[in-house]
């Protein structure tokens, strides 16, 4: 039982990343990965929001849209589950930490628009995950997204100086280091 | 035998000391001007007392200190004040400062000195204000204040005294040079030095390149039995004093500290010297041995020369070819400066002016990228990371510099030595540490300017408010008056203190 | 006070949108209904239909179904998987088989094995794999057309132990540098061959009761 | 006379150029490379040249398209480097096209689109090297048979698999790490008794030669000061601790032995000439002992359970991209800082 | 009522999601007042990134109200004195890019004081109400001196003197203020190979 | 906010300010969909749909919502119209739904969309709302398309296979095949081959830019120092 969590814990960080495999939440990974300080703020609220929306959409679609059958209504409602929790989130953030919250700036109501929030929704639905599973899925998923956007971060701390060739310099530049992330991580391959 | 212990890195260039002929000091002619820098140490500069036109004397005061980071300038021979005024002095920056110019009469007549019989007598503030008077600035090269040095008193005060004779770095043989001639003097420096900080050992530090000095100093040390000589590997840049500290003493200076917050001093053998001069003869320092060497010169060696001799007049007495030399360093090849104008003259820190031909030192290699292959890394002494504070020197990433400990580089230039990239590293580390300070400075100013901005803003806000009660109060008696009842003004005014009293509390 | 106010004004928006975007969604779910069903059905007939065309049947293949446990070794499944019958009029003509062959380069290979009354191969496809790109993935027809080469094979023809790659002896052929994928599926394909001839009665002759 | 302005120090170590620490390297590859070629052809070597001669036009057009000076650059033999240790990395006989195209990647897409020589925060021929294995896999796992010399092609032959269009079929076999990846249920032992490609003394035939000869290389390397012990030997300690752990006196599942890992594949290569290679490693000691041993567990991860035979291209580009926050947290304990940890 | 709803799908569909809706929009609703919050304390860091020269050469009267406009989101690239490392600090701070300096907000210039040449100075007192941070001393009828230390250089000092007798000087200079700059590439010395151009520039 | 003219709508959405390349919006589909053309030009239709219904939409209702309930009530309008679109074309193009996978329904989040609903239709009157969708729109599916055409060509050496599976049976001798004997550079069509082309692109829309700018390098005067104002006010 353990050991299929783990299995399924791995596979979300590692073989199956969000980000660098699965193509998820990109636009924050793109967005939010130029100091690592913030990266940092960024995973924590993504972690946050990724693993409890998993969850509340599981529930939202087990509990409501299923008995009811109005399955065609998961987008729809999931959706407005995660904007809900996001909005919410990002009150809270507001109110108790200025800081994380003005560095997050536009990027905490664009976890609403992170597509790995809703995608890691549908993905539990797709591959019938029960409770544990979508919360294991969602905390996978997250931690995941946080440790590439992390390493990223590092790494584009690094590049500021490099000798990037000026068409290359900027979105060209973290586009292609991602790319050969992404090449590192297909080695992953058939891990679990 | 005292044991010792290593230090981290370290690199072993080619010594070259030969040339120089240590053991050998000769006088230097006397030159017909001397040009002295009000500013020969680190500190405030000095204030001169003399004018354009006044006689002076050898020995005589012309500079007086100014603040109490900061030391006095005297005259090294008899002459005229001929001017004061900016004139290239030997820093890196290649920038002018004040001078006092003198033309010497060539009479070399001097004051009268009057030395202490019996210093363990006096008190230690009037030795340590006779170290100030005496113009006594570290003579190891960094020029700091002795005095201070000396008075600074840390927790559990001085239990070891130094005297770094290392000497590492290339060329130079000054202090070998003193240590071979002026042995005993030394130890009765050292002996002053420690009874003014009450160290109970002196640790006499020289590098086993050097057996003469150390046969002589050994010789010397016996007249004093709390000294020992302690002699070591030779290795740049030992000679550092944070670094002796750990190779002698296997203790290390905090990050941001200095030698006395361990209980540790240490002096440059020329600086106990000084100090045993000033007090013993009460002679201010006013020459100094300097290192005179390089293949561009026909006769290298050690000489006595007087403050304020310009280079050029120093080199040209050791028969200075000026066409095969493209570059003249004043100190040595790892740690001086090049000099930009041969009319710079020589200061207190000067020890040594090197005059390399142009194969002997050629010029800087264009500089390549890094490629992070981590061989300065293993040359630092302070254990850094040189190829990362480069990286975040060039990203003028300051928070990044901090963490790395930037300020704890000693720019000892091991790094850029060994660097197949040929990268001028240590000029990246002092544009860091400049801005680096630059910034702090520039923080506290704002921070002042901030508090007095909202100050004013807010004096201005009651002063305003005051005014409107003023003028409500005018108004209001008048309205008083108009209406005719007992006492109006005292009433407007009771009104009018009310009103300003909410105000104020509603501020 | 104003928690309630703002509170109720947020609740009757929301409400208020949730409602116009729902019942518009609704509408739209209420005319597609039916020709959603009706693709989502041709999609999945369609690999049934190019193993058994129309005109070799006359059912639907899609609505002949049958269970497939997981217990047998010759199909190797994970899970309990669904079979299909063509039958034309009350006669069995073929069958399809759910198989899996494990021991593909990387994880399991699912196949849809075809078998014919008379049987020969009637078609191989090749539902889910892990197979390297540009190696082992020409096992899909889509790729390469090697899958068509167990059509009409028996397991008499070629002999037992014929059925193997070229390599290992046998007649089929392999990719230039990955024998592994077509090892495991020719492996695969044949322990189909295998089971449906042990199972051939309750395959083949079937009842009208027992089906679906 | 012109007095120059300049900065301290004015010497420097005679001989130590970027141009210098790379003829080592260079140097370095030599025995490794003759192993191969006694048991492989002179496959490799002629990869090796066609594919420095390439990488020498590649890094001058880069060069050139950024208004660079490219005198200087390609004199540091860097590429030189990047294009042998590619070069070693592939399949002898590979068609010329392979060897264009991964040189190309990796000196266009590894190196110059993130500033040439110093600034690539991945390993230049690693990256060409991985690219090369995802897109041409079946060029990419076409090694040939090791026979010692004698019965390897000749040198017509490995001219006649550059540039006649089939790939050198007849004569390729699996690799023991192709063989350990798809044993089935086979025990190790049995294994490696099994095939002729597995009866080498210690790790396949010829292959523990070849890993041999490359240490040999490393060590000397090290000796040299090129670069220190703490990569190579984390990433070693980490693979024999991984090996022995997983080691289940050989059963079929297990995870072979370790004296296996250590001398098959590209170990011996990885630990000493790839994962050494300073600018895309971490850059403190310590860092870069856990850049090795990172890259060991990981190559034992994916030899064992992974899709890949061989993992040290891809445990390398993996720890490439964490090294920056490795560097981030481990600094070396700077001069004067221990104390004053010690007191708080 | 129940039984028409369940019964229907539409409308069935509309109960559930509407339900939900209610359901959440009173949560923010209440969220939205019981979080709220007032100011906003990052003006607090961003004013402490600026220099404080309290020109008002960005368009506001003073540091701090450009500050907070920074946080209500003007761009960061209108104070002169602070320059390109005030920009690159807000830059980091607020984590966008760092965009080059607004010249219509003036240019970058080597920081100053004010010297007023006290012979010529009628002591009107004009300079001092000018002054943002109270660094001029004087008193009306006599001579004005301005206390280094606290002078920001702002220069708003020099436009009310009627006699023009208000100076800017550098603020920096002479070897107690340098340091090394940079190596740039630009000397011979400090060549950086890989440049081409500068190479041929140089030669 | 002025509304803008028309033209600088368009030159922002299909140039200056495209979404994929230079917003950096909607990445996710934009990388992981466009391994072929046919897919790509499923979704590029399918989103244009969806940010122009959105776009409308939004300005509709942008004078009634209040702040809280803002994103909220966007995201419902927007997953309205993906739900919409999506149940039409799993009726009528189901094959590509089914290729499409997840990423139809996840048009919801597309950065773009709700980026789009934000910081243009809720503060522009309908029309040029609309044409900022219909833009935008066209400005991201011309990415998708090229991006597609790129990663078809490198990774199978034919472009516009398979368009039967939109267009219906009369796209299907649609496909291009360029090099018939070709290796296919299967990176391309891996998830790193659609980062790395992407930089590409965005790289290659710079060196574009450079030149224009370049070649119309107007010099406009500015007056430095002009927008200062007096901090310490009126002097008596
Ligand atoms: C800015 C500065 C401040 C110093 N302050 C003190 C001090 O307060 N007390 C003291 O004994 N030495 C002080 N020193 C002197 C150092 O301890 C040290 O002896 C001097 O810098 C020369 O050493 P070096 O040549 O190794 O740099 C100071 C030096 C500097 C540069
Ligand atoms: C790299 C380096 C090497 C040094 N070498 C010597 C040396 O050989 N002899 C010496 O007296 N001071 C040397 N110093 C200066 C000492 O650190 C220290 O400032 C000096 O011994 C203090 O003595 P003073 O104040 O009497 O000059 C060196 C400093 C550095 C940074
Ligand atoms: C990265 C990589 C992926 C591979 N993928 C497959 C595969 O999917 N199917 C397969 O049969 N062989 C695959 N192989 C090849 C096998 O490892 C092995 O070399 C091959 O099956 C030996 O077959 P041969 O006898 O045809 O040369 C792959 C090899 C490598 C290096
Ligand atoms: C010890 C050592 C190892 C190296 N290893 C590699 C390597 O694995 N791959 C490579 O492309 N270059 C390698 N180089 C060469 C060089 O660092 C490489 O060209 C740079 O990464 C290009 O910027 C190595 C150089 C040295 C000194
Ligand atoms: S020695 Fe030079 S090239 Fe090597 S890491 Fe240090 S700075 Fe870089
Ligand atoms: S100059 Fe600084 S960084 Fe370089 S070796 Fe010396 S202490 Fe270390
Ligand atoms: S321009 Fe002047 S007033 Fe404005 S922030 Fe900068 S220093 Fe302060
Ligand atoms: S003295 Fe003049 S320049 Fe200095 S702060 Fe005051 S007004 Fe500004
Ligand atoms: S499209 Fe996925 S996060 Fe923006």
């Amino acid at each position: 039982m353990l050991g299929d969590f783990a299995v399924l814990l791995i596979a979300a960080v590692l073989v199956n990343n969000f980000v660098l495999v699965q193509f998820l939440g990109l636009c924050p990974f793109m967005g939010v990965s130029n100091k690592l300080d913030t990266a940092i703020g960024m995973s924590a609220a993504t972690t946050f929001v990724l693993t409890l929306a998993s969850v509340c959409s599981f529930l939202t679609y087990r509990y409501l849209l299923e008995p009811l059958d109005l399955t065609y209504l998961r987008t729809l409602s999931f959706i407005l589950v995660i904007a809900v929790v996001v909005q919410f989130t990002e009150m809270v953030v507001r109110k108790t930490s200025p800081l994380l919250h003005r560095v997050l700036g536009v990027y905490l109501p664009l976890i609403t628009t992170n597509c790995a929030v809703l995608g890691v929704a549908l993905l539990n639905i797709n591959q019938a995950h029960n409770f544990m599973e979508s919360l294991i899925y969602g905390l996978g998923a997250a931690l995941g997204f946080s440790l590439v956007l992390v390493l990223f971060a590092a790494m584009r701390e690094r590049l500021v100086v490099a000798d990037v060739p000026e068409p290359f310099q900027g979105a060209a530049i973290g586009m292609i280091t991602a790319g050969l992330a992404s090449l590192a991580f297909m080695g992953f391959a058939g891990l679990v | 035998m005292r044991q010792i212990f290593d230090i981290h890195g370290g690199i072993h260039p080619p010594e070259r000391k030969d040339m120089s002929n240590p053991g050998w000091v000769r006088d230097c002619d006397m030159p017909s001007k001397l040009i002295l820098p009000v500013t020969q140490h680190v500190g405030s500069p000095a204030r001169p007392v003399v004018e354009v036109g006044d006689i002076v004397l050898g020995g005589q005061m012309i500079a007086e200190a100014q603040g109490p980071v900061s030391v006095p300038v005297h005259a090294p021979s008899s002459g005229t004040v001929t001017a004061i005024e900016a004139r290239a002095v030997p820093h890196a920056s290649g920038l002018t400062d004040t001078c006092i110019e003198i033309s010497l009469d060539g009479r070399d007549e001097w004051v009268g000195f009057e030395g202490l019989d019996n210093w363990r007598d006096e008190t230690k503030a009037a030795l340590l204000e006779r170290v100030r008077l005496a113009g006594i600035a570290g003579l190891g090269g960094a020029g700091f204040p002795t005095a201070i040095k000396l008075a600074s008193d840390r927790d559990g005060g001085i239990h070891t005294l130094i005297i770094n004779g290392t000497e590492c770095e290339p060329y130079i043989t000054a202090d070998d040079t003193v240590m071979q001639c002026f042995a005993q003097q030394i130890v009765e420096g050292a002996e002053i030095l420690s009874h003014m900080v009450g160290a109970e050992t002196v640790l006499l530090a020289v590098e086993d390149n050097k057996p003469e000095a150390v046969d002589a100093m050994r010789q010397a040390a016996e007249a004093l039995e709390m000294a020992e000589v302690v002699t070591f590997p030779t290795k740049y840049p030992s000679g550092g004093e944070k670094q002796l500290i750990e190779i002698l003493l296997n203790a290390q200076v905090p990050s941001g500290g200095i030698p006395a917050d361990i209980g540790v001093l240490c002096q440059n053998p020329s600086t106990a010297i000084a100090v045993r001069d000033a007090l013993i003869d009460g002679k201010p320092v006013t020459h100094r041995i300097t290192t005179v060497t390089g293949r561009s010169l026909k006769d290298p060696g050690n000489r006595r020369v007087m403050l304020g001799t310009p280079i050029k007049e120093l080199l040209d007495t050791a028969g200075f070819n000026a066409d095969s030399a493209d570059r003249v360093i004043h100190g040595g090849p790892m740690m001086g400066f090049a000099v930009t104008d041969l009319d710079m003259p020589v200061v207190k820190i000067t020890n040594c002016v090197l005059a390399p031909t142009r194969t002997e030192i050629p010029p800087p290699q264009p500089q390549q990228a890094c490629i992070r292959c981590g061989m300065c890394a293993e040359a630092c002494p302070a254990s850094l990371l040189p190829q990362q504070l480069y990286w975040y020197a060039r990203a003028k990433d300051q928070e990044q510099l901090e963490r790395h400990n930037l300020m704890d580089c000693i720019e000892c230039g091991a790094c850029a030595y060994v660097c197949p990239s040929h990268i001028p590293l240590v000029q990246y580390y002092r544009s860091a540490k400049g801005s680096l300070r630059e910034t702090a400075k520039e923080k506290v100013r704002s921070d002042n300017s901030r508090s007095r901005f909202e100050a004013r803003q807010e004096r201005l806000e009651r002063e305003a408010a005051e005014r409107e009660a003023m003028r409500a109060a005018r108004k209001a008696a008048a309205e008083a008056r108009a209406q005719a009842g007992d006492d109006p003004v005292q009433a407007a005014i009771e009104r009018a203190k009310a009103k300003k009293a909410q105000q104020e509390a509603e501020q | 006070m104003r928690v309630i106010v703002s509170s109720l004004v947020g609740a009757s928006l929301l409400a208020a949108f949730a409602a116009v975007g729902s019942g518009l969604v609704s509408g739209v779910y209420e005319q597609t209904k039916e020709p959603i069903a009706a693709a989502a059905r041709a999609a999945e007939a369609k690999q049934l239909l190019e193993i058994f065309p129309h005109e070799s049947h006359d059912n639907e293949l899609i609505d002949d179904g049958f269970v497939v446990d997981a217990e047998d070794s010759l199909l190797a499944l994970r899970e309990p998987g669904t079979g299909y019958r063509a039958r034309r009029g009350n006669e069995v003509t073929g069958i399809i088989l759910p198989a899996t062959a494990r021991d593909g380069y990387s994880g399991d290979i699912r196949l849809l094995v075809g078998i014919g009354r008379d049987g020969a191969v009637a078609g191989v496809r090749v539902l889910s794999h892990r197979e390297t790109p540009g190696l082992g993935d020409k096992i899909e027809l889509k790729k390469s057309d090697w899958v068509l080469s167990f059509d009409d094979k028996t397991l008499g023809d070629p002999a037992a132990e014929k059925w193997a790659v070229i390599k290992d002896g046998g007649e089929f052929d392999a990719f230039t540098g990955a024998t592994v994928t077509p090892r495991a599926v020719v492996a695969a394909v044949k322990s189909a061959m295998e089971y449906s001839k042990n199972n051939r009665s309750a395959l083949f002759e079937i009842r009208e009761a027992n089906k679906s | 006379m012109s007095l120059m302005h300049v900065s301290s120090p004015h010497v420097h170590k005679p001989g130590s150029s970027v141009e210098q620490v790379m003829k080592q390297v260079l140097l370095a590859t030599i025995p490794g490379v003759l192993v191969l070629t006694w048991f492989f052809g002179p496959g490799t070597i002629i990869n090796i040249v066609f594919g420095s001669a390439l990488a020498l036009a590649f890094e001058a057009w880069a060069l050139w398209l950024r208004a660079k000076d490219y005198k200087m650059p390609l004199r540091d033999h860097s590429v030189i480097v990047t294009a042998t240790l590619l070069c070693i990395a592939l399949p002898p006989y590979a068609p010329w096209w392979l060897i264009a195209v991964g040189i190309g990647v990796s000196v266009l897409l590894g190196k110059h689109v993130f500033g040439g020589l110093g600034y690539n925060p991945f390993n230049p021929a690693m990256v060409g090297y991985v690219v090369l294995l995802v897109s041409f896999p079946l060029q990419m796992s076409s090694w040939t048979e090791p026979r010692g010399i004698g019965e390897v092609p000749g040198i017509v032959d490995a001219f006649t698999a550059l540039f006649a269009a089939s790939s050198y079929d007849a004569v390729t076999a699996a690799t023991p790490l192709d063989l350990f990846r798809q044993n089935s249920g086979m025990l190790f032992d049995d294994l490696m008794q099994s095939k002729a490609e597995l009866t080498g003394p210690i790790a396949g035939l010829g292959w523990d030669w070849v890993n041999l000869a490359f240490l040999a290389g490393g060590i000397w390397l090290l000796r040299q000061r090129i670069f220190t012990w703490h990569a190579p030997v984390g990433m070693l300690a980490a693979l024999t601790i991984c090996a022995a752990l997983g080691y289940d006196d050989g059963s079929s599942t297990g995870g072979g032995s370790v004296l296996f890992h250590l001398f098959s594949g590209a170990t011996m290569f990885g630990a000493f000439f790839i994962i050494t290679d300073p600018v895309s490693s971490a850059v403190s000691n310590k860092g870069r002992l856990i850049f090795g041993a990172m890259v060991g567990i990981l190559v034992y991860l994916i030899r064992v359970h992974g899709n890949y035979p061989d993992a040290v291209a891809f445990g390398v580009l993996l720890l490439n991209f964490a090294a920056p926050l490795i560097d981030q947290y481990t600094q070396p304990t700077v001069y004067g800082t221990k104390k004053v940890e010690a007191d708080e | 009522m129940l039984d028409v709803i369940l019964g229907n799908p539409i409308l069935l569909a509309l109960a559930a999601l509407v339900g939900m809706a209610i359901a959440f929009g009173a949560l923010l609703g209440f969220a939205a007042v019981r979080f709220e919050v007032e100011g906003n304390p990052l003006s607090d860091q961003i004013n402490a990134i600026l220099p404080q020269t309290q020109c008002g050469q960005c368009g506001y009267p003073g540091c701090r109200p450009y500050a907070e406009a920074i946080a209500d989101g003007d761009s960061i690239n209108k104070c002169p004195p602070g320059g390109e490392d005030t920009i690159q600090a807000l830059a980091n701070l607020l984590d966008v890019e760092p965009e080059p300096l607004d010249v219509e907000h003036g240019v970058e210039a080597e920081p100053t004081v004010a010297y007023i040449r006290e012979d010529e100075c009628i002591g009107c007192t004009k300079c001092i109400q000018a002054c943002p941070v109270d660094a001029i001393l004087g008193a009306a009828k006599l001579m004005h001196t301005v206390i280094i230390d606290e002078c920001t250089g702002c220069d708003l000092c020099v436009e009310p003197c009627p006699v023009d007798c208000i100076d800017m000087i550098p603020r920096k200079g002479g070897i107690q203020h340098w340091y090394w700059p940079l190596p740039d590439g630009k000397t011979r010395e400090n060549l950086i190979a890989t440049d081409r151009s500068s190479e041929q520039a140089a030669a | 906010m002025s509304t803008p003219s028309y033209g600088q709508i368009t030159h922002n959405g299909l140039w200056k300010n495209n979404p994929a390349l230079v917003q950096l919006l909607g990445l996710c589909p934009l990388l992981a969909v466009t391994a072929s053309v046919v897919n790509a030009l499923g979704l590029a239709i399918a989103t244009l749909f969806v940010l122009v219904t959105s776009n409308l939409c939004v300005s509709l209702i942008r004078n009634v919502v209040t702040d809280s309930i803002r994103l909220p009530a966007f995201v419902l309008i927007i997953a309205a119209a993906v739900t919409g679109t999506e149940l039409l074309m799993q009726a009528y193009a189901y094959e590509l739904y089914q290729i499409l996978g997840i990423f139809l329904p996840l048009i919801t989040t597309n950065c773009v969309i709700l980026g789009r609903a934000d910081a243009f239709a809720a503060k522009n009157p309908l029309m040029p709302a609309v044409a900022d969708g219909v833009m935008m729109g066209l400005g991201f599916g011309l990415v998708l398309l090229v991006l597609g055409a790129i990663r078809e060509l490198l990774g199978t050496g034919a472009v516009m296979a398979d368009m039967d599976l939109l267009l219906g049976p009369m796209a299907k001798g649609w496909a291009l095949v360029v090099a018939s004997d070709y290796t296919g550079l299967l990176l391309a069509i891996l998830p790193p081959g659609a980062f790395i082309i992407t930089g590409l692109l965005i790289a290659a829309k710079n060196v574009i830019d450079a030149r224009i700018e370049r070649a119309n390098k107007a010099h406009v005067e500015v007056q430095t120092g002009s927008k200062r104002v007096r901090v310490t006010g009126e002097i008596a």
